[in-house]
């Protein structure tokens, strides 16, 4: 993984990388916000930074940058809440520099990234609450959610929003597939940020996980073969000094 | 509208009274289902069966007021095991509302907590550690410098039971009841890991699927949700222990139907119309 | 000089904090005790930093409901009520609890009778939605859906008690079901968030990766 | 008799009601309920984190005079540098701090639970005599190999899905609908149970909760039939 992150770094390859439906269908929700005069809100979901979630928050606030520069472009009103209390000022520092790079400084409003407190349900309620008073258009949520998932994709659907939702919390999964119009599945939305910015460090650092999963992939395939005649070889050396205990 | 619009837009508003209805009925006149036991359940129990007198067991609460309903009765139940094993209990939460619900849950089983004539001797509530997983890899490293003092402001260090258990090398057992982050996916990387202790979760039933991948090596076994509650109190009633888990049981499977009912429904309508316009 | 430390410092920090807790993982030996203290102490030195972020949650809530107020704008009410809360009882938890916080049993109170109701309410509409969101949602549009769709029934009736009065073999079945492709299909993501967390990681410590300094760093 | 109890279940139940008439409509008492619980919330988080503080740095401080503490409280402070335009870089310093902890607990632990445990326990010996149902039968052993497969071919990014390659990510997307499908039934059972402890506490006889049942579908009444009238005029 490494090897190819260096690679990529030296510019000596530069991977191409697949279509990522969810992530093209942002641009379509937000013209839509934009035709019927409505606001869009967009959440990087609740995962704390200093968390193993945290990076799901980091692919949420990438794809944060992209949502506020096209709402910028399209002078649409952009609503983004936030549950952590760490993210609420990269986020804000992240919309305003959207707007000046689309050339609309003037249009920043701080106090449209909101910080609903830190308590799960407590930001859930305020989510819900601003989607229905706002009547928001298109409701787009990208990060790691919990039990929250459904309420706010019920929320946003009640009021009409078209919806882009992703997370990579494996139970969540299932009702942003359910509820929501466009759907990214796990691991796709950490490579969103890629996906996004084209920037070779991040796709080199994509190819790298590929290669890591092809590994995975064969050691699973040999180990079934030799788990099956009973062979416990690979999986000694597996477990074996390989850990600290 | 025709009939089969119909059948796939009922108003939500009825469909919400009509939850409200079937899940309080049988909490009013409860039905009496008989519980069968589901392996995880059993695995669970088996694995908590297996302590001796005198072992320290390590219980985590890692819940919030939002997921009482499960993870309580879990908890209650864990306690009273673990007590009639004759082991000894160090009760910990990595969440800041959980220490209140250890209180409650001591107390429902022994009728006092902290008065309690062996509060310090079979068990103890050392409150809330902040931190999340930082703050269980420092617990695990040494107990007595993560948390000098227990939730009433007692300093550990005096008290009996806690003189023999100084990291969690001196624990035989991990039972984790966690609803999300940090939970038992932390507990397992900073505490069964490491030490190699074993290591047994009660969850919300939501997490249930993401634990399965971490059984049985990882994880001896797991409550999942109000159902696995119900069932581990059923194994417990050798041990006298009193269940009050069969009128939600029944309104729980109420609830499955009603809601099996409703995708029905929305199926029917969907397919006949479907079917209408191929014709 | 100043544009380089702006630059680099955070960069700096980051990898060395990460470092140290990485090295006092894999390193539990006799001779790297202290360095282990140090770790430890290093990680609440963190955890104390961190806490004093809910000063620019707290400043921000603050500064929106207040204007709020003071412009009179729609729903007002709503941020008076918000901030009498807010400043309820941050007094109650700070200025009244004679330094025991929240196990003050005053404070214990005022958050049970409405911080605990209110949280799990809030949670269980959840019940109505999951109704509603199943009717709506679950159709038979392709075969992935009717796949889902039938995995699902099949579980909800295996682990509630009635569907195995109704058909004994549901238990077993349910099982299967956990235990080989939700099994696998887990693993599948976990092992696949593993290598994504773990590049992230890298990147970030190697300061490749700046997203979480905000735009600019 | 008024005992704070009585007042605290009264004001607990009408905070229940209030919220659950949400499902009728979006209205002012959930307005309420919802700003008074952010509060809440928010202030709750706060002492939480006083309280850390406090343990941590501020009693080493007064007690034994070690100012080293004084340390983290004042980078802590940094976070206010956030408020100002010309000294923003700032704030980063206690941010780094937070994310490089955070990055190297996650790398530290992760690739020993979520990576190798998770091969060797895909890898591990079948055992011919257990249930036809469990995860160590033979045949079920090769079949979450082969999903496990599947799902990892899905999530790989920087080939094109065809041929062979297509076959497999389609078993991993199999593989995923029945595991999500489950997952949803796990999470109907979870929010059922969540409804059954409301509904515990506002039906239990002992407690004063169900009195305001009677007065909460009143309102809702009323509001449905406010509703109606003002449909009629304006039509």
């Amino acid at each position: 993984m490494l090897a190819a992150l260096y690679l990529t770094i030296k510019g000596i390859k530069t991977p191409t990388i697949r279509k990522i439906a969810g992530l093209e269908a942002i641009r379509e929700a937000v013209g839509r916000a934009t035709e019927m005069g409505r606001s869009i809100h967009f959440t990087p979901g609740i995962a704390g930074l200093a968390t193993d979630t945290g990076p799901q928050t980091l692919a949420g606030l990438s794809v944060l940058a992209h949502v506020a520069e096209l709402a910028a472009k399209y002078k649409t009103t952009l609503w983004t809440t936030i549950r952590i209390p760490q993210v609420q000022p990269l986020a804000a520092e992240i919309v305003r520099q959207a707007y000046v790079k689309a050339g609309a400084p003037d249009d920043y409003d701080p106090d449209k990234i909101i910080y609903l407190s830190d308590t799960q349900f407590a930001y859930a309620s305020g989510v819900v609450g601003l989607m229905h008073r706002e009547k928001v258009a298109a409701n787009i949520m990208i990060g790691g959610f919990w039990a929250e998932s459904l309420l706010f994709a019920e929320g946003a659907y009640l009021v009409g929003a078209i919806q882009v939702a992703g997370t990579a919390n494996t139970s969540q999964i299932p009702f942003f597939v359910a509820a929501c119009d466009y759907c990214l599945i796990g691991e796709e939305i950490l490579a969103a940020g890629a996906y996004i910015s084209k920037d070779p460090i991040q796709l080199g650092a994509i190819w790298g996980q590929d290669y890591g999963k092809l590994i995975t992939i064969v050691l699973v395939v040999v180990g079934t073969i030799l788990a099956l005649v009973g062979n416990d070889f690979l999986l000694k050396l597996f477990k074996g000094p390989l850990w600290p205990v | 509208m025709s009939f089969f619009d119909k059948l796939q837009n009922v108003d939500r508003r009825v469909i919400f009274l009509v939850t409200f209805l079937i899940v309080a009925l049988p909490l009013v006149r409860p039905i009496g289902l008989p519980i069968p036991i589901g392996p995880m359940t059993q695995a669970f129990y088996d694995t908590v069966e297996k302590l001796k007198p005198g072992d320290v067991v390590m219980i985590s609460f890692d819940y919030s007021a939002a997921v009482l309903a499960e993870q309580y009765p879990q908890s209650k139940s864990a306690i009273a095991h673990v007590l009639a094993k004759g082991a000894k209990i160090v009760a910990v939460c990595f969440w800041p509302d959980a220490p209140t619900f250890i209180d409650n849950a001591i107390t429902d089983v022994l009728g006092k907590a902290q008065d309690h004539p062996k509060y310090g001797v079979d068990f103890i509530n050392l409150g809330w550690v902040a931190g999340g997983e930082t703050a269980m890899a420092s617990f695990g490293k040494d107990i007595h410098a993560t948390c000098a003092k227990d939730h009433y402001g007692k300093p550990i260090g005096a008290l009996p039971l806690m003189k023999d258990v100084k990291s969690a090398k001196d624990f035989k057992l991990v039972i984790a009841l966690s609803t999300g982050t940090p939970g038992y996916r932390e507990l397992v990387r900073q505490i069964q890991a490491p030490y190699a202790i074993p290591l047994v979760v009660g969850v919300t039933a939501v997490t249930a699927p993401e634990v399965r991948p971490y059984f049985p090596q990882q994880i001896g076994g797991v409550l999942e949700g109000l159902a696995g509650a119900a069932e581990y109190e059923i194994l417990l009633k050798r041990y006298g222990y009193v269940g009050t888990l069969s009128a939600p049981m029944d309104a729980q499977s109420l609830g499955h139907l009603l809601v099996i009912f409703f995708v029905v429904l929305g199926n029917i309508g969907f397919v006949l119309k479907k079917y209408g316009k191929a014709k | 000089m100043s544009a380089v430390v702006r630059r680099y410092l955070p960069l700096l920090i980051t990898f060395i904090v990460g470092m140290m807790v990485i090295g006092d993982y894999y390193f539990k030996t006799p001779a790297t005790a202290s360095f282990n203290k140090m770790t430890s102490d290093a990680m609440v030195f963190v955890l104390v930093v961190a806490s004093f972020a809910v000063i620019v949650g707290t400043g921000t809530a603050t500064r929106i409901h207040v204007r709020n107020l003071t412009k009179k704008r729609a729903g007002w009410y709503n941020s008076l009520g918000l901030l009498v809360a807010l400043y309820g009882m941050l007094i109650l938890g700070l200025v009244l609890a004679e330094g025991k916080f929240t196990a003050h049993p005053m404070y214990a109170y005022w958050w049970t009778t409405i911080y605990v109701p209110l949280d799990s309410t809030i949670m269980s509409l959840l019940a109505f939605y999951i109704v509603s969101a199943a009717y709506r949602a679950f159709r038979v549009r392709t075969r992935e859906a009717t796949v889902l769709l039938i995995s699902a029934v099949l579980v909800m009736l295996g682990r509630a008690p009635i569907g195995q009065v109704v058909w004994s073999d549901l238990g077993p079945i349910t099982s299967w079901i956990m235990s080989v492709p939700n099994t696998a299909a887990m693993r599948g993501i976990i092992i696949g968030v593993a290598l994504g967390t773990l590049s992230m990681s890298i990147r970030v410590l190697t300061g490749r990766e700046r997203g979480y300094l905000g735009p600019g760093a | 008799m008024i005992t704070p109890e009585v007042v605290g279940t009264l004001i607990a139940a009408a905070l229940t009601v209030m919220v659950y008439s949400f499902l009728y409509k979006e209205n002012k008492a959930y307005r309420l309920a919802e700003h008074v619980f952010i509060g809440v919330a928010i202030a709750h988080g706060v002492v939480n984190a006083s309280k850390y503080v406090w343990d941590k740095a501020l009693t080493p401080i007064i007690t034994k005079g070690d100012a080293f503490w004084l340390l983290p409280v004042l980078i802590g402070l940094l976070f206010c540098f956030f408020l100002s335009k010309k000294y923003f870089w700032i704030y980063r310093i206690p941010v780094s701090m937070v994310v490089g902890m955070g990055t190297g607990l996650a790398i530290s632990g992760l690739m020993r639970s979520q990576f190798t445990d998770q091969i060797v326990q895909t890898i591990a010996i079948p055992d011919p005599k257990a249930a036809w149902y469990s995860e160590s039968h033979p045949v079920n052993t090769v079949l979450i190999a082969i999903g496990v497969v599947g799902t990892l071919f899905f999530f790989i990014f920087t080939m094109e899905q065809k041929g062979p390659l297509l076959y497999a990510s389609h078993i991993g997307r199999w593989t995923m609908m029945v595991a999500f499908g489950a997952a949803f039934g796990f999470t109907v059972m979870a929010r059922i149970s969540l409804l059954i402890g409301r509904l515990q506490f506002l039906l239990n006889p002992k407690a004063v909760g169900w009195y305001l049942i009677p007065i909460a579908i009143l309102v809702v009444a009323v509001a449905a039939v406010l509703e109606r009238t003002k449909r009629v005029k304006k039509t």
